[in-house]
């Protein structure tokens, strides 16, 4: 492959993402990027404001009768779920309907937290079980044609919310952060951005809507897609359903918010191979695994990137110190492999075949047939240790506190549905 | 009756679609073409494809990104701007799907001929004249975003229009690009030409700002970029709280 | 306290009738199998099923109330491979400390043979609470959970626009007393005993508001009419419709089934009450309060099938009628936060004293004979 | 009953691809081409058009497909012109000084004079018995134009109001001219296509 195709792609100064990232990344005169510049307003907004802001907000959507709900909340045993009720239920004080699509990847820990969540908040929840035959078909789909296996998982979590908003009559829409804002500064959190289908399809869905699977050449019918179609505008408008970020009014910082979930409510972690971060998606066999795999494959960057940005931008990390732990981390092999294989039903090597036809050559060099060899910006040159603070351990307020694992019994196995209890 | 048209502006740099702020910050948005399909099903009456970066670095138009957006089968007139320098140029932008085509007037200062040759292969219908302006006292200025400079803007920097060789001219409040509400109408009012149909652009995120444009003769369009992609349904929420005689109803999509 | 001539059926149960002649309703409905065409009958339920197309962009052509055991698993094949409907399958889940892992490993194995299911799950809190208030109030803790394992199914029928509804109802509530003439139709099973009107009178006077007990409020008259729901019993069209032979369907279709024994439960072949182990604590204070429990019910079905005949089943019934494991009875106490003498004083306070002697130490001794009555 | 096969007239100008997704749209096959043995395969001829008048009749000129569309007009093939494909077929236009058209629908194209452009969403007003063009007055589509089609009342059907009422449709026989833009009139536009293209070729 001529070299010539490792289009140049411009490294933040300041955090470590580059200009490949999939949802854009804009860097500016100074060398900093829009992340960054938006993680800036954090430590200059007055976050009472805020809050009051979004209080009166929500205050119209307080269900008057009684007779209903007065928000959705999409959770999940992993991310932000913890953080997200108890704001919603201890400081806004709503009643909401806790919404979750199954996603089948799940592991004893995810179904444990999520189980204590609800009990803890005492909250009613739906839990959408789209048959596994239509999702298996799907994934067969998207992992052959742009290098997936998520697709559905994400189709899900971000349609059954709002179609449970309009079918409920519920409105209001509660979601934690938005991943544009924190990752890429894709909005000011002045801009108070709402929850879009365009989003939902540019980024969420890498494009492809439900219906852009159906194609005459490929096996999925329109019974196989339908439930991920998002409500049509008609349905939007006639309840006025709006998707809000907790993160535009409310000083994100997942690593604290977690703690304090541990701390307050029974939260539970676990440790992975390819990243430091213990909080997140502990509810997935699959998300920083196989999952994460598909990612440096095709954008040359994984998780522990996104993990270390994050840290480094509140303050936790040098960048040196997060640079260190994506070297140590990025290349570790994914583990589960093989349950996902005997789950879909595909020999590990054709497996392997798949994701390869989707290494980005950007950042892969196919040095001999099916031989490759990773050129991403931490090899390139575009990522580079300034030698300055890398001396000792990382910094010691970077701590991942670790209490449990994703599956202590000896063969793990995705759980469908759980007890999660005790 | 004919109506005023809401015009949604998608800002593209580096071929990727984005917020910008003043002509000099940019925020990451997506892709173009998911844009413009989102766009196209909110029923927008035109979708303007603005790629600030071309006609500066003499690539010409972006017709891979005309592909992309013609694959989207989008059903709303689209309008292309952005590195248009030929007649030749121009026709190919037409023939991969858009409708009518915005000309940098700023890039033909000392030679005007090309957009002659441009209404004569396209009809003048087609062709729309980018002012960038600012006022400066009660004059007005015109940027050339090529380097940055300013310079009085007067009537025969727009002859052309008298001529007939060009439809619409589309008058950017650069200075105020992204800034809610912050749109000049002075732009509008102190324009050198008083038969030329306007498009406002930049700074426009109020419908009461628009009504009061659409409420000028002179002002056939307004156009509205940042500002359609903070919330859900964003064009009809605008076009809705318009008076309704001023744009044509909104629409709202069903599967079914 | 009378029996059944022909079954061990006594007559206190509500809502039943006897003939003149002391056979009770379920006998006399079953006396001439031969006579019912089931032919006939499937080709009523392919009649009714075509009143209700799908509407343009519904996928789903009706919808089915399961737990994942052995009535819901065979309905959902049924309507699926036999019928060819396309079913939403509808499961009201205990809470985490309540449900079993039987109970999640099938309704795991419902979706897993390609079903789409949703999963509803009461706040957790609320559900104790209000299950504690309804053992008290009627030494029944059934009175709140029954709220809302029947309001689920219609409640998500309206909001999800499938008004076809199948349901496969226990015995009991078959019988021909408790429903209007034609068999099938559980429309009128609205104002049954069980769900008395769904009133929730009694949720607001133990302090609940009706922001906290959504998921049991069964849906109105006029709702329920709006939506045009028809809830039909597919019992009325499957002629081996009952515990044992439902019990074999679904066990060669991947049920999990208890594994405790009828000492327990009362339960002979453990495939009832999969999900959940204190239904053994209401069928023993069912016992005391009406004479007869889980054993007698599976014993009247194998005796009018002929599985067994009366007299021999009578030992069975004498020996395992309220039966109800100790475990079951301290797990039950420590989940609802009672003594076991608070407990056993609420159940004491329901035992039908014209029926039950309660001996000093407390255990309660039938007065009466099986078989033969008072 | 197969689907109805549209022949899209390419004659080097004009938005040949979104006319052609248009038509996919609404259900119909669709051929581009400038070779008249495939052309007259088609059930109907759809001439498109974005552009001036005079390149465009030069074009059609050049590739002999003015005389393939009088052939086949004078067949009864059912003929469709959209926008400039609307004008080319009067007898003549002023735009880029006086040029002959196709003359299959007497009349001429004129300068809009001092009003100049007709840009944006307009409504019809239908002027004619004929039931295929009575429709909905709410209900409006996109225009991009500055000459219009001036020529006898019989053979207008629908107009459109700017300052005073111009043609907005024109039929004569088995040949309708659209002077908006149908394929980029959102659903509205694509109803009507349809509608069209149905009627005259069952008609």
């Amino acid at each position: 492959m001529a070299s010539s195709d490792i289009t140049e792609f411009r490294a933040c100064s300041r955090c470590l993402y580059t200009t490949a990232h999939p949802l854009g990344l804009v860097i500016d005169e100074e060398g900093i990027c829009s992340g960054c510049r938006v993680h800036e307003e954090k430590d200059s907004l007055d976050w009472n404001e805020r809050w009051m802001r979004l209080e009166s907000i929500v205050k119209p959507y307080r269900s008057q009768s009684g007779r209903n709900y007065d928000c959705v909340v999409p959770v999940t045993g992993g991310g932000d779920s913890y953080y997200v009720l108890h704001l919603v239920k201890n400081l806004l004080k709503l009643n909401p309907l806790l919404v979750t699509n199954n996603k089948y990847f799940n592991t004893p820990l995810g179904v444990r937290n999520l189980a204590n969540l609800r009990t803890r908040f005492d909250c009613d929840i739906l839990v959408q079980n789209i048959n596994p035959d239509s999702v298996r078909k799907i994934i067969r789909s998207t992992l052959r044609k742009f290098g997936s296996i998520y697709w559905p998982c994400l189709a899900g979590q971000t349609a059954f919310p709002v179609q449970t908003a309009v079918r409920y009559e519920v409105p209001l829409v509660i979601w934690g952060a938005h991943q544009g804002l924190e990752q890429v500064g894709m909005f000011s959190h002045a801009h108070e951005v709402q929850m879009t289908r365009r989003y939902r399809r540019d980024h969420d869905l890498m494009g492809y809507e439900a219906d852009n699977l159906l194609s005459t050449f490929d096996s999925l019918t329109e019974g196989d897609i339908w439930q991920y179609r998002y409500p049509d505008d008609h349905d939007l408008k006639s309840i006025g359903v709006t998707g809000i970020y907790l993160g535009n009014y409310v000083r994100w910082d997942p690593k604290a918010q977690h703690e304090q979930m541990i701390r307050d409510y029974a939260y539970q972690s676990a440790g992975f191979s390819r990243t430091f971060d213990t909080y997140d998606f502990v509810d997935c066999f699959n998300y920083m695994n196989l999952h994460d795999q598909l990612k440096l494959y095709k954008h040359g960057y994984s998780k522990v990137t996104d993990h270390a940005c994050r840290e480094i931008r509140h303050g936790r990390l040098t960048r040196d110190h997060g640079l260190a732990l994506v070297l140590q981390h990025e290349q570790k092999s994914a583990e589960y492999t093989g349950m996902f294989c005997d789950w879909l039903g595909v020999q590990p090597g054709a497996l392997q075949f798949l994701m390869d036809n989707h290494r980005n050559r950007s950042f892969w060099r196919e040095t001999a047939p099916r031989q490759w060899e990773f050129s991403g910006p931490t090899v390139n040159g575009t990522l580079q240790l300034s030698g300055v603070g890398t001396q000792g351990k990382s910094s010691d307020r970077c701590v991942f506190k670790k209490n449990s694992a994703l599956d202590t019994r000896e063969n793990a196995k995705y759980i469908t549905i759980g007890k999660g209890y005790p | 009756m004919l109506k005023k048209r809401l015009v949604a502006v998608i800002v593209v740099k580096d071929g990727r679609a984005v917020q910008s702020f003043g002509y000099r910050r940019y925020l990451p948005l997506g892709r173009p073409e998911i844009l413009a399909s989102n766009l196209d099903r909110w029923g927008c009456d035109e979708i303007l494809v603005l790629c600030i970066d071309r006609g500066r670095q003499g690539l010409g138009p972006d017709i891979g990104l005309l592909k992309r957006l013609a694959s989207m089968r989008l059903s709303t007139p689209l309008i292309y701007g952005g590195g248009v320098m030929t007649a030749e140029q121009a026709a190919l932008v037409v023939h991969h799907g858009a409708d009518r085509v915005c000309i940098d007037f700023a890039l033909h200062q000392d030679d005007v001929q090309p957009i002659r040759e441009m209404a004569v292969r396209l009809g003048a219908q087609a062709l729309i004249g980018v002012f960038p302006l600012a006022r400066l006292g009660t004059g007005l200025q015109w940027l050339d975003h090529r380097n940055g400079v300013s310079r009085a803007f007067s009537r025969e920097n727009i002859a052309l229009f008298d001529q007939g060789v060009i439809s619409e001219a589309m008058i950017i409040d650069w200075s105020h690009e992204g800034c809610a509400g912050a749109f000049d109408i002075q732009l509008v009012t102190r324009f050198p030409m008083h038969n030329v149909p306007l498009i406002a652009f930049g700074g426009i995120s109020e419908p009461s700002q628009a009504a009061v444009l659409l409420s000028l003769p002179q002002v056939s369009a307004v156009a509205v970029g940042n500002f359609l992609n903070y919330t859900e349904l964003a064009a009809q929420r605008f076009k809705q709280q318009l008076p309704d005689l001023l744009l044509r109803p909104t629409t709202y999509s069903r599967y079914v | 306290m009378k029996y059944c001539t022909e079954c061990l059926q006594p007559d206190t149960k509500p809502n039943d009738y006897f003939s003149a002649d002391g056979v009770c309703s379920a006998c006399l409905d079953g006396h001439e199998p031969e006579l019912i065409d089931w032919q006939e009958r499937y080709e009523l339920l392919e009649s009714l099923v075509a009143r209700f197309p799908k509407a343009r962009g519904q996928h789903f052509d009706c919808l089915i109330g399961v737990s994942g055991g052995k009535d819901s698993l065979r309905q959902a094949l049924w309507v699926r491979d036999h019928l060819g409907l396309k079913p939403l399958l509808v499961c009201l889940s205990y809470p985490p400390q309540q449900v079993t892992q039987v109970g999640v490993d099938n309704i795991s194995n419902l979706i897993e043979l390609g079903f789409d299911v949703i999963w509803s799950a009461p706040a957790p809190e609320t559900w104790r609470r209000l299950m504690r208030e309804a053992f008290l109030k009627f030494s029944n803790f059934c009175r709140s959970t029954e709220l809302a394992l029947y309001s689920s199914a219609p409640q998500i029928a309206i909001r999800y626009k499938i008004p076809l509804i199948f349901t496969g109802e226990n015995q009991s509530l078959r019988d021909r007393g408790t429903l209007t003439n034609a068999g099938w139709d559980y429309n009128a099973a609205r104002n049954q005993n069980t769900l008395n009107g769904g009133n929730l009178r009694w949720f607001e006077e133990a302090g609940f508001q009706p922001r906290q007990f959504l998921p049991y409020v069964y849906p109105d008259a006029t709702a329920f009419d709006a939506a045009g729901l028809q809830i039909i019993d597919l019992g009325w069209f499957i002629g081996d419709w009952n515990n044992l032979d439902n019990g074999s369907f679904s066990a060669a279709h991947g049920l999990s089934i208890r594994d405790d024994s009828v000492e327990n439960t009362g339960d002979p072949l453990s495939i009832s009450a999969l999900d959940e182990d204190w239904v053994a604590v209401n069928q023993m204070i069912k016992y005391y309060k009406f004479g007869f429990g889980k054993a007698t019910d599976y014993a009247n079905e194998d005796i009018r099938l002929g599985r067994v005949s009366r007299s021999h089943a009578v030992s069975f019934v004498e020996k395992y009628d309220g039966a109800c494991s100790e475990d079951y009875i301290r797990s039950f106490c420590a989940y609802l936060g009672l003594t076991a003498s608070e407990f056993w004083q609420q159940v004491h306070s329901c035992v039908n004293t014209r029926l039950f002697d309660i001996g000093a130490d407390g255990t309660v001794k039938p007065r009466f004979k099986v078989g033969i009555g008072l | 009953m197969s689907k109805l096969l549209v022949g899209l007239i390419d004659y080097g100008a004009g938005n040949l691809a979104s006319v052609r997704h248009g038509l996919l749209h609404i259900g119909f096959n669709c051929r581009i081409s400038n070779d008249p043995v495939v052309l007259s395969t088609c059930d109907l001829l759809l001439l498109p058009g974005v552009g001036a008048f005079r390149p465009a009749m030069q074009a059609l000129k050049a590739s002999g497909l003015d005389a393939f569309l009088v052939q086949q007009a004078g067949l009864q093939r059912p003929l469709l012109g959209l926008c400039l494909g609307m004008q080319l077929l009067t007898e003549s236009s002023e735009e880029g000084g006086l040029t002959e058209g196709l003359g299959l629908i007497p009349g001429r194209v004129i300068h809009f004079g001092n009003r100049r452009w007709h840009i944006g969403w307009n409504s019809l007003d239908c002027v004619s018995k004929d039931l295929m063009f009575e429709h909905s007055s709410s209900e409006t589509y996109y225009f991009n134009h500055s000459y219009y089609y001036d020529g006898p009342r019989e053979f207008q059907m629908c107009t459109a109001t700017f300052g005073e009422p111009f043609a907005a449709i024109i039929r004569r026989q088995k040949i309708i001219g659209i002077q908006f833009h149908p394929e980029k009139s959102q659903d509205a536009g694509r109803r009507l296509l349809k509608h069209m293209i149905e009627g005259l070729c069952h008609a």
